[in-house]
């Protein structure tokens, strides 16, 4: 019965919802070097819809749907990738915004001159969406994983 | 060369992050290419960190700063500059500390590759191994009380996850949780600190901070904070109780890092009281408060040792008491920095070199133990007896490590206590005399502990028995190497490493201030 | 090179050896010129035990952890109850201790800034 | 009282009311709850220190000219504490869930094994 997951209106919303918040968190993901939020931030949002989904439909719902391994392995992609961008712009030191200002390149519009620092450029940053995309895809899998495990955690226990 | 060992400050923590996120990913092809992977990381950072300390103390201990995102920077800053940029600044204490680190967690990422042949989850515990690893350097390294606070909270996580990782052992998962719950405490409490630094002075980097703090109200109440919490991590008594918990319930190999992790803290603390405090407050006061803490560590931690039965809960106290001289050596050097006599840095002296002693010595007792535990099946010293018969090589590596530790000379845990006892009995005789008992208690502790486990007759019980493999026994014979050269030629090392170390903190305030600010 | 001086002492751990290494060869020659006449396998090699017989059973040979100081343990139970009271293994008198040891470190630092 | 002043009472009474449940709640669960109270309390703190009456969210697009904003640098500070709150929270809950495994209770002072 516990396996089952909510009410009949709680999972109808949930398969209404779900995917709103999957596209906010990406959005706010996309466009961590802009406003606020980033790739935690939208990370976070992105693994409640994955909650959210878990504790609508119960793990029974979930099983065969997400892998755990597959997710854990994500997320090492995730922070690999932090980190190698981190590693780009060791030439002149860790973390050097290589891509920034390169012409167009991976984010590397040239900004011109407003005034004041951010005029909202989206195709500007550099290496710094990148590492939004990056932690984001950490974060979300991450989270996912420690709600599963969690989840997964308990139900043994209530078995037991 | 010359590039590794101007990016070495980053890449000691950039290096083993990424090993900490590529072992499990690597793990999936197998044990094989894990270990290799793991191996040379842990072999690449030991070279890092020692490509640094020549760099370091080949310039006699002058810090250096190393600016994330490169970039041009300028101080004093014009006007509307928000100073953001993320520092790390290495001089010579933080180039020692690292030496410290790279030999622990060369030796026992090796003793773990054999530790964990026949368990499963080994991934796992090399990716916590390593950012450990990571974090315990970047506190070491960094130049930003925030960032301090990151790696502070880094190292936390990683240690809890290794204290509790065997969860099928009932007590680890309570060591973990209070472990965990103690670290959180102490990293909320340095958190509270850094942002009544920053409300008041508008910094977060050390160097500037440490040449606006003026010694006010607020200020006061950030350094009782993080002198509290920092002391607290180290396992400095009445605040201890963790300790025996974390360092016994670990896994043997990670027991040891736990202790450098403890040391890291400990640097921190110094840090902060020298180079942040330095100037603004009444340094005998401050020297006095570590002077107390230190005593009890030392006694406390040593009388708890004597009535342990459980061989990795009696080393653990053993570790919590050497805590305690270093902070005895430091706070005696302290509490005189105001007039600075000679024997102050001779206190110094003998406070940093034994935080490298008590790295090799209780990193060997540790692993010692471990081997034992393994193979006797049992942690109880009631029912150990007869293991020396035929774990010869064990017990002469316990035996060399317990009279090291407990500061028998040859060894170099005497080098270091000898300048501890000498400089504190210039500063007041108590407390020589209570250093030295604590130590002959000590080697009472670990006389009891190698009379229960290796000596006695043969017995059933130990006919199966046999030293470790050859992949435990070479870090432990290695970490004797080091005990026996840093006994045998103390002289050198501490004119050479000790020295500029010591003067790092004990003088070198306006230097490091000054490598950021630029000249003062 | 290889001592240490501390500006009132000195230590050297290579002369400390040397000399070592001399009491040792001293003691060596001592035990040489000793007398040989022992019967092996008499009373005279045998372990005495206050006077009592060896015990045929070797595990009863061997003090295990908690027997060695005994007496010392004993001598000091008056500190060591109130040491083993105060080490609860309870996790808010951890927290408890750390905030005594936070209000007492705050006390000393205003009064003294 | 400057009413500006309330936010920083309310992180001091968070601190304090998160170490009087570490001290005298019993369940593992409470503690924890503890826990992040004081972390909500230090982060409270953190985000009040930057505050600057009137000033705007310091995002530069298409930012007012000649407008005061709050600092920027204290919600990093936040943002960060918060995500390593969220991964220390997660591992005291674990912890909690494998004492309770073990021991059969959630009650601190019954979880004493290790003493002495």
């Amino acid at each position: 019965m516990k396996d089952q997951g909510m009410s009949v209106i709680v999972r109808t919303i949930t398969r209404f919802v779900y995917g709103l918040i999957i596209v906010f968190g990406f959005y706010v993901i996309m466009h961590g070097h802009l406003t606020p939020g980033g790739g935690f931030q939208g990370g976070a949002v992105v693994a409640s819809a994955f909650a959210l989904l878990l504790v609508a439909f119960g793990s029974a719902g979930l099983k065969g749907r997400i892998n755990l391994h597959w997710l854990q392995s994500l997320e090492e992609v995730g922070a690999l990738a932090f980190l190698a961008l981190g590693f780009l712009g060791i030439g002149t030191a860790f973390f050097y915004n290589l891509f920034a200002g390169s012409g167009g390149f991976l984010f590397g519009a040239s900004v011109p001159n407003p005034g004041h620092p951010n005029p909202g450029i989206f195709t500007a940053g550099g290496t710094v969406p990148l590492m939004n995309w990056a932690v984001g895809l950490k974060v979300m899998t991450g989270i996912a994983a420690v709600v599963i495990i969690m989840l997964v955690g308990s139900r043994k226990e209530e078995a037991e | 060369m010359t590039a590794l060992t101007t990016h070495a400050p980053v890449l000691l923590i950039a290096v083993p992050l990424l090993g900490a996120f590529a072992a499990p990913l690597v793990g999936k092809l197998g044990r094989g290419v894990r270990n290799t992977l793991i191996g040379l990381i842990v072999l690449f950072v030991a070279l890092l960190a020692a490509l640094l300390a020549v760099d370091v103390f080949g310039a006699g201990g002058a810090p250096t700063v190393y600016e994330l995102g490169g970039g041009t920077f300028t101080f004093p800053l014009s006007g509307g500059q928000i100073p953001v940029r993320i520092l790390f600044e290495v001089d010579g204490m933080s180039a020692f500390m690292g030496l410290i680190t790279a030999l622990i967690v060369l030796t026992g990422a090796v003793f773990s590759f054999s530790y964990w042949k026949e368990r499963s989850g080994g991934n796992l515990y090399f990716s916590l191994f390593l950012l450990l690893t990571a974090g315990i350097f970047g506190m070491q390294l960094t130049g930003d009380m925030f960032n301090f606070f990151v790696f502070l909270e880094i190292t936390s996580i990683a240690a809890a996850g290794l204290v509790g990782f065997r969860v099928w052992l009932k007590q680890s998962q309570e060591a973990g949780f209070k472990v965990m719950a103690m670290y959180t405490l102490s990293g909320l409490f340095v958190l509270l600190a850094v942002g009544l630094l920053y409300g008041q002075h508008g910094h977060l980097n050390i160097a500037t901070l440490a040449s606006s703090i003026t010694g006010g109200l607020v200020d006061m109440i950030a350094l009782g904070l993080l002198l509290t919490g920092l002391a607290m991590k180290a396992g400095a008594v009445p605040m201890h109780m963790w300790a025996p918990d974390a360092y016994g319930e670990a896994p043997a190999p990670t027991s040891a890092v736990l202790v450098a992790n403890s040391q890291a803290s400990l640097y921190g603390l110094f840090r902060i009281l020298f180079t942040l405090f330095g100037a603004s407050v009444s340094p005998s006061a401050l020297g006095w408060i570590v002077i107390v803490l230190a005593l009890l560590t030392i006694f406390v931690g040593v009388t708890m040792a004597l009535i342990q039965h459980d061989l990795k809960r009696l080393v653990a106290y053993g570790a919590v008491s050497q805590i305690g001289y270093m902070m005895l050596g430091v706070g005696v050097g302290l509490a005189v920095s105001a007039t600075k006599p000679g024997y102050g840095l001779v206190a110094m002296q003998g406070g940093i070199f034994h935080m490298l002693n008590d790295a090799a010595c209780v990193g060997l007792l540790f692993f010692a133990s471990g081997a034992v535990i393994r193979a006797s099946g049992t942690r109880d010293l009631n029912r150990m007896g007869g293991l020396g018969h035929r774990m010869m090589w064990t017990s002469i590596f316990f035996a060399i490590g317990a009279v090291a530790l407990a500061g028998v000379p040859p060894f170099n845990g005497f080098a270091s206590k000898y300048l501890i006892y000498e400089a504190s009995f210039k500063l007041s005789p108590f407390l020589a005399v209570i250093a030295v008992l604590s130590s002959i208690l000590l080697l009472a502790v670990f006389v009891k502990a190698f009379q229960a486990a290796f000596l006695g007759p043969k017995t059933d019980a130990t006919a199966h028995v046999s030293d470790p493999s050859v992949g435990m026994m070479v870090p432990m014979a290695a970490l004797v190497l080091v005990i026996l050269v840093f006994g045998l030629f103390p002289g050198f090392f501490v004119d050479h490493i000790v020295t500029p170390a010591a003067k790092a903190l004990w003088l070198g305030r306006d230097a490091y201030i000054g490598a950021v600010l630029g000249g003062i | 090179m290889n001592g240490l001086t501390s500006g009132f002492g000195a230590w050297n751990p290579i002369a400390w050896a040397l000399l070592f290494v001399g009491i040792l060869v001293v003691s060596f020659i001592v035990r040489s010129r000793g007398n040989k006449s022992y019967k092996r396998g008499s009373g005279q090699t045998k372990v005495f035990l206050s006077g009592n017989e060896e015990p045929a059973d070797a595990d009863a040979l061997h003090v295990r952890g908690d027997h060695l100081y005994w007496g010392m343990v004993d001598g000091l139970s008056a500190y060591y109850r109130r040491v083993k009271a105060w080490h609860t293994g309870i996790f808010s008198d951890y927290v408890a201790w750390f905030v005594g040891v936070l209000a007492v470190v705050f006390v000393i630092l205003v009064w003294v800034g | 009282m400057n009413i500006g002043n309330l936010p920083f009472v309310v992180a001091a009474l968070l601190v304090v009311f998160g170490l009087y449940t570490l001290l005298f709640k019993r369940n593992l669960i409470k503690l924890v709850i503890g826990i992040t109270l004081i972390e909500t309390g230090v982060n409270l703190f953190l985000v009040t220190l930057g505050y600057r009456t009137g000033g705007i969210s310091p995002i530069y697009t298409y930012a007012p000219e000649a407008q005061q904003m709050v600092l920027p640098t204290p919600q990093a500070l936040t943002l960060t504490s918060i995500v390593i709150g969220l991964a220390t929270t997660a591992l005291l809950l674990s912890f909690a869930v494998f004492v309770h495994r073990h021991y059969g209770t959630l009650d601190v002072r019954k979880v004493k094994e290790l003493k002495g």
